[in-house]
């Protein structure tokens, strides 16, 4: 019989997943967002065979040339083609973007359940530290510590993922303090179940929607922090083609050839719209409680 | 219900807004101020403290040194009238007279003798002992005559006073302001401190009683713009009248313009690739000249500063004191045959590893891609290794097991970078490349003691010769100094050293 | 005479996401001055559509009025322009709600959402709306110092006295209770329902009450109508109604009354569930619950059927029918 | 009500303590050397050891933080190392361009995103909902660098009217503020058109209809007052955020505020200012969260109620 009931489980789940997307579906901002995030992960991963040339080979091009045929989006002051960069840009964002949510979110939520589940005083010491947390602006935060670091990839990735970790300690928390008291996890204890499963089988379960839609409103966030410090100079550094550097390095050039500074972010204010779209509706979408 | 006046209060507001940006920015005041665009702010007044050359800047209109640098890197008298060397230990400066400080003090030799005494406290810790570590005292001869002795006879010492730290103090002033004598300095300079607002701007007024003069503009404002297109456009838009360290992308179109005045002109520092000497493969003599062959220099500074930078022709910046101008003019041109050749010759015609250091200063990193392009057209494979500054310093201090890239400026005198950088005796401080050469020492040795200038120029000339043949470093570029007017500004110069002495502009209508 | 408020053959539908829904289908009654109806029925039967639709509330959209007429006081209630209806609306016509936890702003004072009725009806200054606040406070056995209070600051109870004293302030000549009682105690539902109908009296209201307690019914109205999916299936007098029930549906609901004096397992509840409003039944609305069903039913929609100042809505009781 | 703010004034103190040891403990355990960096590539092994005496960077951590600490309680957050002057006068310093470029754009955002979000939520499920809705994404999703790039491309080179950078006139604070109100401005629309829609469905609203008030009644008394409530939530929480964008706007305008002081101090190392910016920037956004949750209790009478009861 346990076969049946992982079959029931699956087909449940399934149908869950399909009433999420016919309720998606409906809502057209979001299936568009959809296919933007869908389109740029798929130029992030092709990359080599999109771009049209080698994104950190110089003079590829004449130096600072506007658009044209042979360069759509011009080149930059090294002569390199800002197509391919852009292209190449996809990569270090989403990757950025989507490991420091993973960071924050793994962390966070672990962090959240834990502390939710147990409550009393690992409760309060850890969101005690949560509060210092959000004590300092999330951008500054992952600004100061970049700036000790040093900045590089993995240290963008750790700075914006830990500034992060505090939104989904939170949200996880609520719904284990409320999932704690309730008759399932009573059941699953009485029965002998480890707290450890408990956690992972009933308390994440149920706070995934919330999860799931602050994720993805985190990328978004985390890619546009991300590009914010690279354009600081504390991020990605160059030559590597990641939008918020190329905007910084194309600003010094804003006067002769103000496409260097019009591209990149361009691309990143659709990206981060795109994902901020998509997670509204996905948001809708599973909790139909908020949709009006 | 209908809420049509909703909507017109949204459009109102957002219309306010829209008509608030176009109203008319307002005309200026009568009086002729000069408004100066720099790269970096303020860092503060006490010249004692100040490690850079655009706070030096701002210093050299508040202070004056003994003696100062013309815009050709000639020192020339300032508050010091006339200098002698009794033996070659001694200098005697005779003081100018009737010098006042801004707070009304007369300037005398107790003024020299209290700055001096402060810059050796330790307690002052300033950075810039360090180019005075020669001097074993100052002494006061009478109220206008100076006596300072050096522990062995030292040439460059001219140059070391005329450095913006050497800014004459007046104890009066320094012990009145405390601790904050950073804000509220007391030079004998033709301006006077207005104003100072952290990060953003410097206000200077003049001082009627300038013992050259009385300055020709009322009022000088600097302003520190990190951001190159917008010191550009503040220069276009007018909000200021002089733009220093013009970004070289935007020179050949603001020229051509025709609204602007240019100036262009090398500066004192030289950018250098170092490896270290001391290590294989890069104490074989032949590998080091091939690493100088490889490199397409110009393609470099064509491509980093837009050919806004010069080849240097040995380990001076022509602007340095003590070049030596017979030095043939690329005395390692681009030849890769000729690089590859030498590396064979060497034992390497399948060339080597090695690492590229580079800083997180994205200048450094862009040469280092360059030249892990050059060097892989000879079969060097580079590997980029990026560090954060503070460390990349103190790595390339200790020694890199490859090649690094690094910048220097100098005291304008030939002294003043060869030594620094190529003396065994700097090994584990500036001498990053760790070149141990009893030969170029002894030159140095005899560089620094002699004092009669021909004898002096003679020695650095051998010098630059034997450098060149020895050749511990890749041979870089010096960049060009950039700076662009309005056509209202008159008697604008460009000092290599990049310490502008403003008392002579103009403003004219 | 002139029934005060009167409603013939009202629809009204909720166009949705997922479809339409049928509140009310076609329901009529009258309500005389100073009468009292009770409207009876399970929730979902659309008894709150009725009621907002006769104050003229229901949001739209969703909420359309299909078809019908209300008139009160002989003005047809449509036909009035948004200005008049809002004179109507709390002057002559006020509502008791059902939630009183949420039916209060809870951030104005109570006194203030008391006295903004009187002063938007009324050509009052703000002192006297504020005393007649008070007064009104007091007739429902609240301190009246207690009107600087929040709603917050008052127990369920006391705040649907609250309630009925904002519905009472501008002296209304209808009130329509909707299910007043339902989220308070028992103990505090019979205060509640006492002081409806001593008020009810003095002030000589009509009153439309809305409920599915039959008790509370049977202690406030003279008549009753009792609504099942949209329909009114059956009216009449209270003694008609308690004493004679004819409808299926309505003896069926009187016999989920426990009663003390008998056996409990004499309860028996209505099978089924009430149909779904996107999907009503063919036929009678009631079939597929009706324990009296016939072939009939499930087709053909019964006729209404006036008897002896009652109606009824089956067809047990249509010509030809089999009578109990 | 005092006894309430005395509370949480108390309760600052740790997390304040706590952000301090945070970013010490950043601060301290990275690699870089300020010394080296401070002095640069002419530096002696000498001068480096003089400066590090100097700065007390020799001593052990744990010295180094209580030193620190109590200093700063004091009211001393030592000297930078950049100017040698006092961190806190440094930072008040460049406090009022932050400030007045934080009140300012607080100030448009609520101004404009208010009305927008009533626009929207009175008109929900048209043209005009569906474009707010859009405008107000745009404007969360829009990098604020760039915009403010774009904007000075825009209005200081094509159409030369606004000055691109600096601080002093007003001219100079109306690109920085837009940008810096975007962000805030869309997440304040947002908020006021979903939390109307909230509020409008509520049973209260419907008895105020059902008392015959006008509709301008009903929204100023009754809906504003309680959409208000969960905006105000938002605008404070957002507050933190539009701190991170004042760094970056001041970095991108040139203006001498605590942003681009902290931005200034990382590059140069000058890490008694970043400990000091970083602490002045939680001390500031604690006191904007205090204010809040005051204005909260001047909004509902339910939170004054716990106040009081606490």
């Amino acid at each position: 019989m346990p076969g049946t009931a992982t079959t029931l489980k699956r087909d449940k789940r399934q149908s869950k997943i399909g009433e999420i997307w016919r309720r998606l579906k409906i809502n057209k901002g979001a299936v568009a967002g959809l296919a933007v995030i869908l389109f740029l992960s798929a130029m992030a991963i092709f990359a080599p065979y999109l771009a049209p040339y080698e994104p950190n080979k110089m003079n590829s091009g004449p130096r600072l040339a506007s658009p044209s045929m042979k360069h759509p989006l011009g080149t930059d002051s090294f002569g390199r083609d800002q197509l391919s960069r852009v292209i190449y840009g996809a990569r270090i964002s989403l990757y950025v973007g989507f490991i420091a949510v993973g960071i924050g979110a793994v962390i966070g939520g672990f962090i959240g359940a834990v502390v939710g589940y147990y409550g009393g005083r690992v409760d309060n010491i850890l969101m005690r530290i949560m509060d210092v947390l959000l004590a300092v602006p999330q951008i500054i935060l992952a600004i100061a510590i970049v700036g000790a670091l040093g900045a590089n990839l993995v240290n963008l990735m750790i700075a914006v993922g830990v500034s992060q970790i505090p939104r989904y300690a939170r949200i996880v928390r609520a719904s284990a303090l409320s999932v704690r008291g309730q008759e399932f996890v009573e059941a699953a204890r009485a029965i002998g179940a480890s707290d450890l499963r408990i956690i992972l089988e009933n308390i994440l379960p149920n706070c995934m929607a919330p999860i799931i839609v602050q994720s993805t409103l985190g990328v978004a966030s985390a890619i546009l922090s991300a590009a914010a410090l690279s354009f600081l100079g504390l991020g990605i550094q160059p030559p590597t083609p990641e939008w918020g550097s190329m905007l910084s390095l194309g600003r010094q050039y804003m006067r002769n050839a103000p496409h260097l500074t019009f591209y990149p972010g361009l691309v990143i204010a659709i990206v981060v719209l795109a994902l901020n779209i998509f997670g509204d509706g996905l948001r809708d979408a599973l909790d139909p409680k908020l949709r009006q | 219900m209908k809420w049509k006046k909703l909507e017109l209060l949204v459009f109102a507001t957002l219309f306010l807004i829209g008509a608030g940006a176009l109203y008319p920015v307002p005309a200026l005041s009568a009086e002729k101020i000069l408004r100066i665009a720099q790269q970096a702010d303020c860092n503060g007044f006490d010249p004692q403290k100040i490690t850079d050359v655009y706070t030096g800047t701002l210093l050299r209109q508040v202070y004056n040194g003994l003696v100062q640098p013309d815009e050709n890197m000639v020192f020339q008298p300032d508050l010091a009238e006339s200098w002698e060397n009794p033996d070659d230990l001694t200098w005697v400066f005779k003081l100018r007279q009737g010098v006042l400080f801004h707070n009304g003090e007369e300037f005398t030799a107790e003024d020299v003798k209290y700055t001096f005494d402060r810059i050796f406290d330790p307690k002052t810790a300033s950075p810039g002992v360090t180019h005075v570590r020669e001097i074993d005292k100052v002494e006061v001869v009478d109220k206008y005559t100076v006596k300072i002795t050096t522990k062995t006879p030292y040439a460059p010492l001219l140059s070391s006073l005329g450095r913006y730290e050497f800014g004459m103090l007046n104890k009066k002033a320094v012990d009145a302001a405390g601790d904050d004598y950073n804000k509220n300095p007391v030079g004998t300079g033709p301006f006077i401190m207005e104003s100072w607002r952290p990060g953003d701007s410097v206000v200077l007024k003049k001082f009627d009683k300038y013992f050259k003069g009385e300055p020709k503009v009322d009022k000088l404002v600097f302003r520190g713009i990190p951001e190159d297109a917008t010191r550009v456009i503040e220069l276009e838009s007018g909000g200021v009248d002089i733009c220093m360290d013009f970004p070289p992308q935007d020179f050949e179109r603001v020229k051509s313009d025709g609204k602007f005045v240019m100036y262009e002109k090398p500066g004192i520092s030289t950018n250098y690739y170092g490896f270290n000497v001391s290590i294989k493969p890069f104490s074989d003599k032949r590998v080091r000249k091939a690493l100088n062959h490889a490199v397409d220099i110009d393609a470099l500074t064509d491509s980093l500063y837009f050919g806004m930078a010069v080849k240097t022709r040995g380990p001076l910046s022509e602007q340095v004191w003590g070049f030596d101008t017979t030095l043939p003019a690329d005395p390692y041109p681009y030849d890769v045959e000729k690089a590859k050749a030498l590396l064979a010759e060497a034992g390497y015609p399948n060339g080597f590893k090695t690492k590229l250091y580079a800083s997180t200063q994205s200048l450094t990193r862009s040469i280092a891609e360059f030249f892990q392009g050059f060097y892989a057209e000879v079969g060097i494979e580079c590997e980029v290794v990026t560090l954060e500054w503070g460390a990349y310093l103190a790595e390339t201090r200790k020694g890199v097991d490859g090649m690094f890239t690094m910048g220097w400026s100098g005291t304008g005198d030939a002294d003043g970078a060869l030594t620094y950088l190529y003396d065994s005796q700097n090994i584990g401080s500036s001498n990053r490349v760790f070149w141990n050469d009893p030969e170029f020492d002894k030159m140095m040795y005899d560089g620094r003691t002699t004092l009669n200038p021909e004898k002096r120029q003679a020695i650095y000339k051998k010098a630059q010769a034997y450098f060149n043949e020895e050749l511990p470093i890749v041979l870089m570029f010096s960049r060009k100094l950039l700076c662009v007017t309005t056509p209202k500004v008159k008697g604008f110069a460009i000092y290599p050293n990049q310490v502008y002495q403003l008392f002579n502009v103009s403003l004219e209508d | 005479m002139a029934a005060l408020l009167s409603v013939n053959d009202l629809c009204v539908k909720y166009k949705t996401f997922e479809g339409i829904v049928h509140a009310v289908n076609g329901i009529s009654f009258d309500i005389p001055e100073r009468g009292t109806l009770g409207l009876v029925g399970e929730s979902g039967a659309g008894k709150t559509t009725t009621a907002l639709s006769l104050m003229r509330l229901i949001p739209a959209p969703p909420g359309i009025v299909e078809r019908g007429k209300i008139s009160f006081g002989g003005r047809d209630i449509h036909a009035l322009s948004e200005a008049e209806m809002k004179k109507i609306r709390g002057n002559q016509i006020s509502m008791i709600f059902q939630d009183p936890m949420t039916s209060l702003n809870p951030v104005l004072t109570v006194g203030l959402q008391i006295s903004e009725a009187i002063v938007a009806h009324q050509n009052t200054s703000e002192r006297e709306a504020l005393k007649r606040t008070q007064e009104m406070l007091e007739k429902v056995q609240i301190p009246s110092a207690r009107h600087k209070e929040y709603p917050h600051e008052f127990s369920g109870g006391m705040r649907q006295r609250v309630g009925i004293a904002m519905a009472l302030a501008c002296n209304p000549r209808l009130i329509i209770a909707d299910e007043p009682t339902t989220a308070l105690d028992v103990t505090i539902q019979a205060q509640v329902i006492e002081l409806m109908r001593n008020l009810r009296q003095e002030f000589s209201t009509a009153m439309m009450l809305i409920t599915h307690d039959l008790g509370v019914v049977g202690e406030v109205c003279d008549r009753v109508a009792v609504m099942y999916a949209g329909e009114i299936v059956e009216e009449g007098s209270l003694e008609q109604i308690f004493e004679d029930a004819r409808h299926p549906y309505t003896t069926g609901l009187f016999k989920c009354i426990p009663d003390i004096e008998e056996d409990s397992s004499q309860i028996q509840p209505i099978m089924g569930l009430m149909p779904d409003p996107f999907d009503l039944p063919s036929g009678c609305c009631f079939h597929p619950r009706c324990p009296s069903c016939m072939e009939v039913c499930r087709v053909e929609r019964p006729a209404f059927l006036r008897e002896n100042g009652r109606t009824v809505q089956c067809h047990l009781y249509a010509k030809g029918g089999v009578t109990q | 009500m005092l006894r309430y703010i005395f509370r949480r004034i108390l309760f600052l103190i740790p997390v304040l303590l706590g952000v301090s040891i945070l970013i010490f403990a950043i601060i301290h355990l990275a690699p870089g050397d300020p010394a080296e960096a401070l002095l640069g590539p002419s530096a002696t092994t000498r001068d480096l050891e003089e400066l590090r005496e100097q700065l007390g960077l020799n001593k052990s951590l744990v010295t180094q933080y209580f030193t620190f600490l109590t200093n700063t309680l004091k009211g001393d957050f030592g000297r930078s190392i950049r100017t040698n002057n006092p961190v806190l006068e440094e930072l008040l310093d460049r406090f009022e361009p932050s400030l007045i470029l934080a009140v300012l754009s607080m100030t448009l955002a609520i101004a404009v995103g208010i009305p927008l979000g009533l626009l929207a939520a009175l008109r929900q499920n048209t043209w005009i909902d569906t474009s707010c809705n859009f405008v107000a994404l745009l404007g969360f999703s829009l990098p604020g660098f760039w915009l403010g790039l774009m904007l000075m491309l825009f209005f200081s080179i094509m159409v030369p009217i606004l000055p691109s950078s600096g601080y002093g006139t007003w001219q100079q604070l109306i690109m920085p503020t837009l940008v810096l109100s975007t962000n805030t401005t869309a997440v304040i629309a947002r908020m006021t058109r979903s939390s109307m829609l909230e509020v409008i469905r509520q049973d209260y609203i419907r008895t105020a209809k059902a008392k015959g008030l006008s509709g301008r009644l009903i929204l100023a008394r009754h809906i504003l007052s309680n959409v208000l409530i969960p905006v105000v939530t938002v605008a404070g929480l957002h507050f933190g955020h539009m701190l991170g964008g004042v760094v970056i706007t001041e970095t991108v305008f040139s203006i001498p505020g605590v942003g681009r002081l902290i931005i200034d101090a990382i590059r140069f190392q000058d890490y008694p200012v970043v400990q000091g910016g970083i602490l002045f920037f939680a001390f500031c956004l604690s006191l904007v969260n205090l204010g809040v949750d005051l204005i909260y209790a001047l909004l509902d009478p339910r939170i004054k109620a716990q106040y009081r009861a606490g």
